[in-house]
């Protein structure tokens, strides 16, 4: 069952790479695939800072998320400025992170909670799981504004 | 820090440099050209000082390799010089490189005289003109990098215009060291965005390069290729470089072929990691490369550590063991891969460079999408190029774009591809079957759901399959792995 | 030490093997033969139990060999089993293997269990009875030996007539075996004194052991042959393995070819010691060996240490790659070599195989030279035989002493001997063309002072000296190098 | 100038490899080096306990040396019976030691100690010092032998 089955509705997001990281083959991969599946994508491409996806929100307000992708291990550097975007509103529908979050072979744990106390609701594996996740957060979506509609 | 002291006068570099005594990259490459042998070189790059400093002699002490790298942060390539020298202080190991400029050209000297080999810097910087300065001042005198090849791939925004004048910039003051009796070892970053490039592609941005380099005072370019993973089709683009050069470069540039093993999509598992790693090192001698940039069996995971960067270096090198003289590739097929990439690449350079104007030529043809390159990091490329593998595994066009190719060569490539990929495919299958191309290697080593056909591999067909072994093998990488479970 | 304890009953041996639920040395050997890929093993073996453990397991963590081995220290091997109880007692470390009859079955057991892979034993005994039960009673069903192969090459003063005897009541052990299901994987050591052995003494030693063990009972033997260092004689001799078992063997024999990389004096760099390494692994799959022995870096140093070890497995794996597919030896060369293997060996051995009594025929046949070893440790072998190496690094006979050859092959060795070293030798100077001979690796790297022909490889001729390197490679094994200074 | 030039009369030596140990190669190449400088070689070969040598020494009383090589590692253990032959006499001459003499790749030096404490006289590393040692041994042995008939 496809989004767009769902929703007649073109429905959008927010794609981009971290500001530092110009790994550009799975942001045109993720881009085309979220497309052929009826997705409006706005995407911002590689080395983009979080004031860049800031503005992207402003100009498309009905996004449903931000997905930004970081391959080069600079994730912590590159979403410093997440908390305040988040904080002022600027970024104000979910954000989600896939990719390779840190520098070296040896992972921690530890610098997955490091990424979702900047302000990353969802951290993904593998891209393939990003159409699921999408879905789940638009009903969500449409759950909270129904009620907010009614009242 | 030392970050903040000014650069000193170039005599006093060049003075330096002198004083140091150190074989220069330039005259190592020579060295192993000449010898029908491979200079091996791995990647290395840390954000502390110290840390950078043990880095390289564990390296040295470990791997042996010919010739030294710092790896450039990609604050710094980006010219983020504040985050690069805030982290440097403040958490120096989430940087994935060394942040040269932050820590300045006086620790650079210390780097550099840490250790035997001569350095080089390896970036991805659009604009490197301030780093080729530190560099120098550090006395080192090998710098990779290209207008294109360090734009395209390395960031989003910056007009190639702009890319090539800065270029155009660093290439002069080489000239200016080669009058002074330095010569700057050039290389030039064919690899671009290292997925699926099809070899003329590579070479064409490349000749450019050169070109526009030789012009400005460069004496000594290495040409860097990146393994495609097809026997023949790589050993002739290595092979193609001489050529290439001959054709197109005033006669009095040194020019050297260099290898970058696979710079594509890694297996994950050691063991495949390690064949991929010995094939591409095979590859460089065969096509007779001055030099190999090594990878390690932990690529697929992250920036390896000291341990297995060393391993990567030895096993690279047993490609120039004198036992394996008897190793050779299909010659037939390979002189028909040469034939059409030097082709190819006369069909793409050529008119390109019957304009006056070279730089102007080519941001234009960039606009106009008669240059391109698959995946490009950056607005300025079209990125209409599309690649395919053929069944052999070679890199082929399954769209050439606006590539100004005839139609003889189109025809061929579709032809090509046709007979790889079945019927022409839909858009679905499409990306279905470019990520199958872009993971060849995992899927070729049976790492990932799809198992494709293990013939496919530019040799001679070889039905083994390839590991007899009903016991699972171990989890790949010493300790590598994701935490994020 | 439960070495005191008597043996289990041969049916609760067999019950434990089935219990053990492991896959047998047998069975990994045809489904790499199957696959046309080489399983892997390492020699392994120190003195103290739980020493032994470890090392198998670490073998198995950073090696992943295909099979594990336990070798004997030289005591055991000698019946001196008094001095091996006393040493494992008293300081294990002194033992260059393990002691497995002083250690006991139990201890075996516990060894067996510790690792996946199935274990080989490796000793080199002229009378392996006890052993052999000890090994069975320890699950062990992989076992190396022969009534020559393990008497000439590692005894002063065994009579052939008596090794012969004890190795036909091992083999006939291992019929026994066979009617329970078990099958004993029985490994002859072709590689008999290692040094510069003629392929055709060492088949022929095989051939005839290999009969013996077939008339004994024995359902799978391996056929182990040494790396002489010539691609195109290595990978003919390999490829003979079949050839000769369909010519002298029952058809129901299971038969596998076994590389042992090179047996003869190691380059004492590591550099250089991994380029043999990886040669012979290559050798290896190019004649469809099933199974390769690995060596290590520090083979010319000493007993290897664990890391040594699994880096030497490693790498060898990297044969099976299913990416060097195109590597091919030169097959015109190759079948010459084949043709003459076939042909020499048949000329050796038939004359013996046409007497009733085969045992017999050997015994004598080896007393009047009509058999015959180089180097022999042993009284019952003349040693009359001197090899020498061709101008192409061939091993050919100088003298075959008493060996039944035909006018037409001696004349071949004569003609491809002289050419090689010139005019016949003379007493001295044979000497020193022998001792270069022996010294062939080593050479070949110009570790020595006498620098060789670097093109005598057998390959394609190859003209590029091996390392064009200024700087000194510093010295070899981690660590190794001999505190005698 | 080589050893058989100093004397016309034939020189002997003993020549062995140490009891548990069938390392053949080397002694073949030194005896036969050996017996081509005019030596003569009596040849014990592989496999040869201290006992044998002792034994030879008695059907040699003329022999200069006892030369043993040890290749297994096993030198220690193998000489275990060399002070009580060499403290009872049985081994009269200077032993002399070569090959590779302890288990394992990382040597160390006190091992050359603990064999000498065994009565071993000399430890070479390259069997191409043998013709230069034995000579001094010789011109040491002459020396010692002078004063003594002499007296
Ligand atoms: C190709 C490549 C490059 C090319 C990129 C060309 C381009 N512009 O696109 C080049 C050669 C230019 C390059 C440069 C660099 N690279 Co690079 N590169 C790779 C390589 C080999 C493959 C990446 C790739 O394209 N894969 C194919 C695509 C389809 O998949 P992917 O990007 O791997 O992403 C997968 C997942 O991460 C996930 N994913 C990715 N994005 C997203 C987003 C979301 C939302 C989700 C849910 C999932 C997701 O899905 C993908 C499919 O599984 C990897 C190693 C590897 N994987 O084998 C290194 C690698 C990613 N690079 C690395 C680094 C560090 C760099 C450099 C900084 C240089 C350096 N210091 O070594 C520079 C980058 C400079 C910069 N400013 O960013 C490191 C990252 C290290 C770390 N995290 O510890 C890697 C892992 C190599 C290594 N082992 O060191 N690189
Ligand atoms: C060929 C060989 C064999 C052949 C021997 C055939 C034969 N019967 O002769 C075979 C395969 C049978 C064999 C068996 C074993 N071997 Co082996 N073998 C070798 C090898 C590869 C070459 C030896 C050789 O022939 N060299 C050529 C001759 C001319 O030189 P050489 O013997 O090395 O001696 C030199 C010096 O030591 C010195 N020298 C030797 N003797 C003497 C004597 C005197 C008086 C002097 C001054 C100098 C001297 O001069 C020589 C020239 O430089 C060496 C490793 C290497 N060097 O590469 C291992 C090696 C000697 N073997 C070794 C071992 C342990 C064994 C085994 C015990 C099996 C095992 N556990 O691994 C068995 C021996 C069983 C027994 N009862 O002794 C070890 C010794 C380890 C240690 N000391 O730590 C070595 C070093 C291999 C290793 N790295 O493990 N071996």
């Amino acid at each position: 069952m496809y989004a767009h089955e769902q929703n007649p509705q073109r429905r959008s997001v927010i794609l981009g790479v971290a500001a530092s990281d110009a790994h550009a083959v799975a942001n045109h991969l993720i881009a085309h695939t979220l497309r052929s599946l009826g997705f409006h994508v706005v995407n911002l491409g590689t080395c983009t800072p979080v004031s860049e996806f800031a503005a992207a929100c402003a100009e498309h307000p009905q996004a449903e998320a931000v997905i930004i992708g970081s391959l080069n291990g600079h994730a912590q550097e590159d979403l410093r400025d997440l908390p305040a975007a988040k904080a002022s509103g600027a970024i104000a529908c979910p954000v989600v992170l896939g990719g390779n979050l840190s520098v070296g072979s040896h992972k921690e744990a530890a610098f997955l909670d490091r990424l979702r106390a900047l302000g990353v609701d969802h951290i993904l594996e593998d891209p393939a799981e990003l159409p699921a996740l999408l879905d789940r957060l638009h009903a969500e979506r449409k759950a909270v504004a129904r009620p907010r509609a009614a009242s | 820090m030392t970050g903040g002291v000014p650069l000193p006068p170039l005599q006093e570099s060049v003075a330096y440099i002198r004083s140091l005594g150190k074989e220069p990259a330039a005259q190592v490459l020579g060295r192993y050209r000449e010898a029908g042998r491979v200079a091996v070189q791995p990647r290395c790059g840390v954000g502390g000082h110290d840390a950078m400093r043990e880095l390289l002699q564990t390296l040295a002490a470990q791997g042996e390799p010919d010739i030294l790298t710092i790896t450039i942060d990609s604050h710094t390539r980006l010219g983020r010089f504040d985050r690069a020298r805030r982290l440097a202080h403040l958490s120096p190991r989430e940087l994935n490189g060394y942040p040269l400029v932050a820590h300045g050209w006086a620790r650079g000297r210390e780097l550099n005289e840490a250790v035997a080999a001569p350095l080089q810097i390896r970036h991805g910087s659009p604009d490197a003109r301030l780093m080729f300065e530190v560099a120098v001042a550090s006395g080192i005198t090998s710098f990779e990098g290209g207008g294109i090849s360090y734009n395209l791939p390395y960031s989003k925004d910056v007009a190639l215009a702009d890319s090539l004048a800065a270029w155009e910039a660093v290439d002069r003051r080489c000239g200016e060291l080669a009058e002074l009796g330095v010569i700057v070892d050039r290389e030039l970053f064919g690899t671009l965005t290292a997925v699926l490039v099809p070899p003329s592609v590579s070479l064409a941005v490349s000749v450019l390069e050169a070109v526009l380099a030789a012009r400005a005072g460069v004496r000594c370019i290495s040409v860097a290729y990146p393994q495609g993973g097809h026997v023949a089709q790589d050993v002739a683009a290595l092979r193609a470089i001489p050529l290439l050069a001959a054709r197109y470069l005033p006669g009095d540039i040194d020019v050297h072929a260099v290898l970058h093993e696979f710079m594509g999509v890694f297996p994950r598992e050691r063991d495949n990691a390690e064949d991929l790693i010995l094939y591409g090192a095979l590859v460089a001698r065969l096509g007779g490369a001055s030099k190999l940039l090594t990878k390690t069996y932990q690529e697929a995971y992250g920036i390896p550590d000291a341990e297995a960067n060393a391993a990567g270096i030895r096993l690279a090198r047993r490609a120039n063991s004198p036992l394996l003289g008897f190793v050779a590739p299909d010659e037939e097929r390979t002189a028909q891969e040469l034939e059409w990439i030097l082709a190819e690449v006369a069909e793409i350079v050529e008119p390109v460079l019957e304009r006056p104007d070279t730089k102007a030529a080519v941001v234009e043809a960039f606009a106009d999408g008669r240059l391109d390159i698959p995946f490009s990091a950056s607005r300025h490329a079209r990125s209409e190029v599309i690649p395919r593998r053929d069944a052999s595994g070679a890199i082929r066009y399954l769209s050439a774009g606006r590539l100004p190719l005839s139609e003889r060569t189109l025809r061929r490539h579709r032809d090509q591809v046709r007979s790889g990929a079945g019927a022409a495919p839909e858009m679905g299958s499409l990306l279905a079957e470019l990520t199958a191309d872009i993971n060849y290697f995992p899927l070729l080593f049976g790492e990932t759901a799809r198992n494709p056909d293990p013939d496919a591999l530019g040799g001679p067909r070889e039905s083994r399959p390839r590991t007899p072994d009903r016991r699972p093998r171990s989890a790949a990488g010493r300790g590598g792995g994701d935490a994020r479970a």
